[in-house]
C-alpha cells in the first residue's frame, strides 16, 4: 500500500517511483478494480475521439487540451472522493468532468458549441461546469482556480460540512502568485482542500524545470508548514488510496493538503502543440508503462478480468464515445438570445 | 419617514450589520476588518458582534482572497469583500474580471457570485500616484459586474444592503474623504434598488452629472452659480453600472445643456461613456456640446497644491458650467 | 521604396531582431518566447539568434516578470515583454498600473521605464470568456502608458520598433487572427512615430475609425459601400495613446459624419473616448451624431455562431455606416 | 560573530536570540563602531522630527510610517553595502533613504511637498528616489517592490556586474503573490538579490502569526530551495556582519538569499495608528532592549565613547533633523508646471 507523506515525514530522497503496475489491490472489490479500468479507458477512447472530432473532422475550433495519459488521475481521484465533494480544474478537464458526472454526451457537446452541452455551448473545452454534479470548472486562467478552491474549503468549514474540495492544477501552475497566496490562506485557516498537482513535467513546451529551482513540487508546501506528499501517478490504486486516506486526515483534522502527482501527458499541450520540446523516445518510455494498461494486465494477472475483457470494454468505451459524438453533431447550435442571457442573474 | 443622523461609515457599518443580521451567508473578510475594526474603521464592532468566523482578516493577498470570496460566493456564501483601498483592488483584478464577472456566463447560469468587493476609491488627500487611483472606468467595462459609487451615508446604507442582496459580483465605490461626513439616514431598513439615479438638486438650465466625492463639489458649484440666477440640475447616478439613462436623458432634454463630473481622468473613462450616450441619444436636444470636467490625465503627485489641481475643483466646475452656457 | 512581403509575425519578429542587433540592452521574456518559438510563433529563431541570456523563457508569473521587466527598464535595460494574450496581462496589471506607468512621475523624471509589454489582444476563434478580451479600455485610461494597437505588418513593424525605442512604457497590442497575414513592409529599415494615425482608404462621405483586426472589417465594409457609391474615409489611428486627434477631427470635419468600430464593449471603452472628443471639438460639423459599432456587453461565448455575433461584423458596421448617412 | 544559516544548513531550533547588546564587534574599527551609532541616533532624531511635525505642526498630511525602532536595520545593512549595490524598499523608507545617501534635507522637504525633496514634492513619504545613489523607492504597493528587485538582480547579471540588490520588504508582504513569484525567478535564474524581511511582527494591527501558518518567515525560502536565514534584528553587529558575509556570497556565487531581520517598532503603523492591537507592556519590553541604546552601552562598555559622546552626539542628530526641517520649510511648494512633467518622458 502506498503511502502519504505528511509535512514533517517528507524525505528528499524518498522519491515517487514511476515502476508503473498497480500496487496491491488489496482492500478493493473486484467491482471496484474492474470499475477503474472501464473509466480510464473511457477517458482514453473519449479524448481520442475528440482529438479526432477536432483536427479530422473539423467539428469544433478553440483551444483543445487532451488528458490522454493522465486518465489515472481523473479515475484515481474520483474514486476516492465522496459525491458530495467538491472538484475543480483547469482547462484540462474534460475527463475530470465526465469522472465527477458530466454525461460524455454533455462534454462533447459543449466541445462542439451546442445547445447540449453541459453549459449550453458558452463555454467550450475550458469552461465545463455542473452545478447538481459539485463540478465547478474548467477555469481558463493558470492558478486562477486555486484560490476558488480556497473558498469552497471556507464554505464548507463555515458550514460546518464534511466535505473535501478538491482542486487539480498543472506543474506550471504552482509559478503563480494566487497560487500560494491560496496555499497560505488554506493553511493559516485550515481549509479542507487537497490541492492536487498533476506534475506532467512540462507547462505547456517548457520543462518545469527550467521555471523553478526546486525537484519536487511539493516543498511548495515547505513555506506554509502544509501536509504534502508526492504519489506515483502511474499507479492507479496509489492514487485512489493516497486521496482516500488523504481525504480521511483532511476531514479529521480539518488541514489542507498539497498532493503532487507525478504523471505525464502523451499528446501536445494543447491539439495544435507539435511537441518539439521532448523525444520521441521521453513519450515512448511513458506509454510502455502506461497507466491504464499496467492495469489492465494487474487485473488479467490477478485473474479478475480476461484479455477479451479488456478488449470488450474497450469496445464499449468506444461506443459511449461515438454516442457522444453522435449526440453533439444532433445537438443544435445555442440560439442568438444566449448572447445576452447569464451576463446578470436576476 | 423618520431619520436619523449618522456619519457615512456608519451608515455602511449599519448595513452590513443587518444584513448579516438577517443572512447567516454573508460575511466580511478583508484587511484588518476585525481585531482592528477596519483601517477606515467602517467595520467597527463588527468582530465583536458577529465573532471572527464571520469577521475575517485576510492576509495582504488581494487576489487571494478575492478569488476565496468569488469561490466561497459560488458554493452558497455571499462574502463582502473589503478592499482596504480599491488602489490595491487592482492586484485582484484577475479574480474579479476573470473569475467574479464571467462565472455566471461561462457555467450558463448555473453558478451565481454573490459577492459585494468594496472600499474606498479615489484620491484622498497626499497619498501620492499610487494610492489616489479610481477604478470605476476600469470595472464598468467588464460585463458581468454591477457598479455602485455612492455620495452620502442615505445612498451607501440603501445601496450596500441592495449590493450585499444581490445575486452578481458588485463593486462598490467609498471614499476615505467622506467616511466622516454626516447625513440623514431613514431610521427604519430601507433598500434603495441598483440602478436607479437621485437628483440631488432640481434646476433648468444646465444638468451636472457627478457621483462619488464630486457630487459634492457639484453641488457647492451649483450653489455658487444660483446667486447668479443659473439653476442647475445636478444628477447623481449612484450606479454606474447599470447607468440610470432615462433620467439623464429626460434631464438632458430639458435642460439642453450638460456637465459630467469626474474625478478619473478623461480618457475611456465613464464619463466618456455618459458623454457619448448622451450626444447620441440627445443629439438634437443639445445646445451646446457636453462638457466633461476630469481629473488630470497624470498619476497623482503628492504634493497638496498639486494634488488640489489634478483633481476637479469647484473653479473647474464653474467654468465648465459656463463653458456649456454660451 | 521597396518593399517586401512578409506575414505579421515575420514582421514583429523582424522589428525586434533588428533592434537586439542595433542595442545590446533590449531583451525578449515571456512565457514560451525561448525554446518554444513563441506560443504564436512571433520570436520564431530568436533563441537561436541572441542566446537564453537575451531570450527567456519565463515562468507563469505574469505579475512577477513584467515587474522584473520593469525593475530591469529602472536600470538601464530595454525588456521587451510578451504577455502570450492579453488576457494573462490582467495578472500584471499591478505591475503595469501601479508601477511601470508612474516610476517616472513618482521619481520626479528620474528613473525612466523604457519598455514594451506585447501580445496579442482581442477575441480569436472559441477560446470564450477568459481568452477574447481587449485591454485597450483600461490601459489607455492609465497616464505614463503609451498604447499601440496594429493592423498590418508594415505598421507592426514600424511601430514595434519605435516602441522599442521609446523610453516610456509601452503597451503594443496584436491579434493572434492577423499574424498569418501577409503584406508588404519597407525592405530597408523604417521607423513609424508613435501617435501618428493613417489614414487607410481616403473618403469623402463618411469617416469609419477603426484599428486592430476592426481595421479589416472596416475596410471590408467600406469596400461594399463604394459599389453604392458611398465613399468611406477610413482611418487607422495605430496609436491610441496619444490619440491622433488632428487627423481624426480634420477628417470629420470634411465628411461630417462618423463611424467607429471598436472590438471592445462599448462602457468606458475607447470608441466611447473617441466618440465623445469629436463630439465635442467637432460639434458644429456634424449632421449626424458619431455612431459606436462595439462588442456586445457581454462576456464572451464560445459557440462560433454566438461569438460571430459579439464581436462587430460586417453587416454591423455597414448597418452603423448607413445609419450617420440619413 | 553571528553566523548566516544556509539553505540545507538552517535549523528549526535555532531561533534568533533577541538578547539584546551588541555581539561581538571584532573586526570593526572604533570610528566604524562611533559611526554606526551616530547613524542610529540619526535616524531616530529624524523620525521624532518627523512625527512632531506631522502631528503637532501638522507640516504635511497623508501617510506617515515611522522605522522608529528599525533604524539598526538600515544603519547595519548599509554599512554591509558597497555604495554601487542598490536598495530598494516600501513605504517606511525615510531611513534607508538616508542611510543610501539622500540628505536629510531631501528627505524632510520631500514629506513637506516642497521643490527641495528628493523627487520634488511628487512622490512623499512612500516614494524617496534617488538615481545618482542607486535608491531604487520607496514603493507603496505592498510586495510591489519584490519583482523590481529580481529586475535590477536581473540586469546586474545580464551586464555580468558585481552588485548586489538588498530589497526591504515587511512580514506581511510576505503573504504577497508576487512576493513568492519573484522569489521564484530569482531562485531559478540565480540573480544577485539580497530579499531582506524585516520582521517588525505586524503588519498594520495585524500579529503577522494569524495571517500566515508557519512560525518563522525565512521558511518561504524553502518553497524554493532559496538560501536563508534568520538574524536577531536587535543587534545592530549581527545585521553587519551577516549582511557582509551573505553578500560575499551572493557576489561569489551568484545567488539570491532571503533573510528575515527580527526587529519592532515602536510607534504605530502610521502615524495616526493608536496601536490598540498591543499591549503597552510589550512595546515596552522592547524599548528595554532598544539596538541604538544597546549598541551605545556597547561603545560606553568597550571604552569607544564615553556617556558624553553619546549626549553630544544625540544633540548632533537632533540638529541635522532641526535643519532638515527649518531646510523643508523654506523650500518653495513645486510650481504648477509639476503636474505635466515626468508623465511621459522623451
Ligand atoms: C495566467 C495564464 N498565463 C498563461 C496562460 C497560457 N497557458 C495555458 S496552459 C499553460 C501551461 C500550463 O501548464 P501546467 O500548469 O503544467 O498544466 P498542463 O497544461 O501541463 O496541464 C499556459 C502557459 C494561461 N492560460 N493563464
Ligand atoms: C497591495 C497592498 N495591500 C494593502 C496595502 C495597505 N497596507 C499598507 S502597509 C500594510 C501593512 C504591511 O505590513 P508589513 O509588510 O509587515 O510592513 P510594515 O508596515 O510592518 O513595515 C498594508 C496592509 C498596500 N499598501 N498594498
Ligand atoms: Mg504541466
Ligand atoms: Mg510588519
Amino acid at each position: 500500500m502506498p503511502s502519504v507523506k505528511e509535512a514533517v515525514k517528507v524525505d528528499n530522497k524518498q522519491k515517487a517511483k514511476s515502476s508503473g503496475g498497480s500496487a496491491g489491490g488489496a482492500g478493493h472489490s473486484k467491482e471496484f478494480l474492474v470499475q477503474l479500468y472501464k473509466d480510464m479507458i473511457l477517458y482514453r477512447r473519449f479524448e481520442e475521439r475528440v482529438h479526432v472530432a477536432y483536427t479530422t473532422r473539423r467539428k469544433f475550433a478553440g483551444f483543445c487540451h487532451l488528458h490522454i495519459g493522465q486518465e489515472a488521475v481523473a479515475a484515481g481521484v474520483q474514486h476516492a472522493l465522496r459525491p458530495t465533494d467538491y472538484v475543480i480544474g483547469a482547462y484540462r478537464s474534460h475527463t475530470q468532468a465526465i469522472a465527477k458526472g458530466i454525461t460524455p454526451n454533455e462534454v462533447m457537446a459543449e466541445l462542439f458549441g451546442k445547445v447540449g452541452g453541459c453549459v449550453r455551448g458558452k463555454g467550450g473545452s475550458m469552461h465545463m461546469f455542473s452545478k447538481e454534479k459539485r463540478f465547478l470548472g474548467g477555469h481558463g486562467i493558470v492558478g486562477g482556480q486555486v484560490p476558488l478552491a480556497a473558498g469552497v474549503g471556507f464554505a464548507i468549514k463555515y458550514r460546518g460540512e464534511q466535505d473535501v474540495c478538491v482542486c487539480y492544477l498543472g506543474d506550471a501552475a504552482t509559478n503563480q502568485g494566487q497560487f500560494f497566496e491560496a496555499l497560505n490562506m488554506a493553511a493559516t485557516w485550515k481549509l479542507p482542500v487537497l490541492f492536487i498537482i498533476e506534475n506532467n513535467r512540462y507547462g505547456m513546451g517548457t520543462d518545469i524545470h527550467r521555471t523553478t529551482s526546486i525537484d519536487h513540487l511539493w516543498k511548495r508546501a515547505l513555506a506554509f508548514d502544509m501536509a504534502h506528499s508526492q504519489v506515483d501517478g502511474l499507479n492507479v490504486l496509489n492514487i485512489v488510496d493516497a486521496v482516500r486516506s488523504t481525504c480521511d486526515a483532511i476531514r479529521k483534522d480539518n488541514h489542507p493538503h498539497l498532493m503532487e502527482i507525478m504523471t505525464y501527458r502523451y499528446r501536445g499541450h494543447s491539439v495544435s502543440d507539435p511537441g518539439a520540446y521532448r523525444t520521441k523516445e521521453e513519450v515512448a518510455e511513458y506509454q510502455a508503462k502506461d497507466p491504464m494498461n499496467m492495469h489492465g494486465k494487474f487485473l488479467v494477472a490477478s485473474k479478475l478480468a480476461t484479455e477479451a475483457d479488456l478488449a470488450k470494454w474497450d469496445e464499449e468505451a468506444k461506443k459511449i464515445a461515438e454516442e457522444a459524438e453522435n449526440f453533439a453533431d444532433q445537438s443544435p447550435p445555442p440560439g442568438e438570445d444566449e448572447i445576452w442571457k447569464d451576463v446578470y442573474a436576476d | 419617514m423618520s431619520t436619523v443622523t449618522m456619519t457615512f461609515r456608519e451608515a455602511l457599518n449599519r448595513a452590513m450589520c443587518e444584513e448579516m443580521e438577517r443572512d447567516q451567508t454573508v460575511f466580511l473578510m478583508g484587511e484588518e476588518v476585525a481585531q482592528y475594526d477596519g483601517a477606515y474603521k467602517v467595520s467597527k464592532g463588527m468582530l465583536a458582534k458577529f465573532g471572527s468566523k464571520r469577521v475575517v482578516d485576510s492576509p495582504i493577498s488581494e487576489n487571494g482572497f478575492a478569488g476565496l470570496g468569488v469561490g466561497a460566493a459560488m458554493v452558497g456564501l455571499r462574502p463582502i469583500i473589503e478592499m482596504m483601498t480599491w488602489n490595491f483592488g487592482i492586484q485582484a483584478f484577475d479574480q474579479i474580471i476573470n473569475h467574479a464577472a464571467k462565472m455566471l456566463y461561462m457555467s450558463a447560469g448555473q453558478f451565481q457570485v454573490p459577492i459585494v468587493f468594496r472600499g474606498p476609491n479615489g484620491a484622498a488627500h497626499m497619498l501620492a500616484a499610487q494610492h489616489s487611483q479610481t477604478v470605476e472606468a476600469f470595472l464598468t467595462h467588464v460585463p458581468g459586474l454591477k457598479v455602485i459609487s455612492v455620495a452620502t451615508p442615505a445612498d451607501g446604507y440603501g445601496l450596500l444592503k441592495s449590493a450585499i442582496r444581490d445575486n452578481n459580483p458588485v463593486i462598490f465605490l467609498e471614499s476615505e474623504m467622506m467616511y466622516a461626513n454626516k447625513g440623514e439616514v431613514p431610521a427604519d431598513e430601507t433598500l434603495i434598488p441598483i440602478g436607479v439615479g437621485d437628483i440631488k438638486r432640481p434646476g433648468n438650465h444646465v444638468t451636472v452629472i457627478a457621483w462619488n466625492k464630486m457630487l459634492h463639489r457639484a453641488l457647492e458649484a451649483a450653489n455658487a452659480l444660483a446667486a447668479e440666477g443659473i439653476e442647475c440640475e445636478v444628477i447623481d447616478p449612484r450606479t454606474l453600472q447599470p447607468l440610470d439613462e432615462p433620467m439623464i436623458f429626460e434631464s438632458v432634454r430639458k435642460t439642453n445643456r450638460c456637465v459630467i463630473v469626474d474625478e478619473a481622468n478623461h480618457f475611456a473613462s465613464v464619463s466618456a461613456h455618459i458623454s457619448d450616450r448622451i450626444h447620441k441619444e440627445c443629439f438634437d436636444d443639445l445646445d451646446a456640446p457636453v462638457v466633461r470636467v476630469s481629473g488630470e490625465y497624470v498619476p497623482m503627485p503628492y504634493a497638496e497644491n498639486l494634488e488640489d489641481r489634478v483633481t476637479p475643483g469647484v473653479d473647474r466646475i464653474i467654468a465648465g458650467i459656463r463653458e456649456v452656457l454660451y
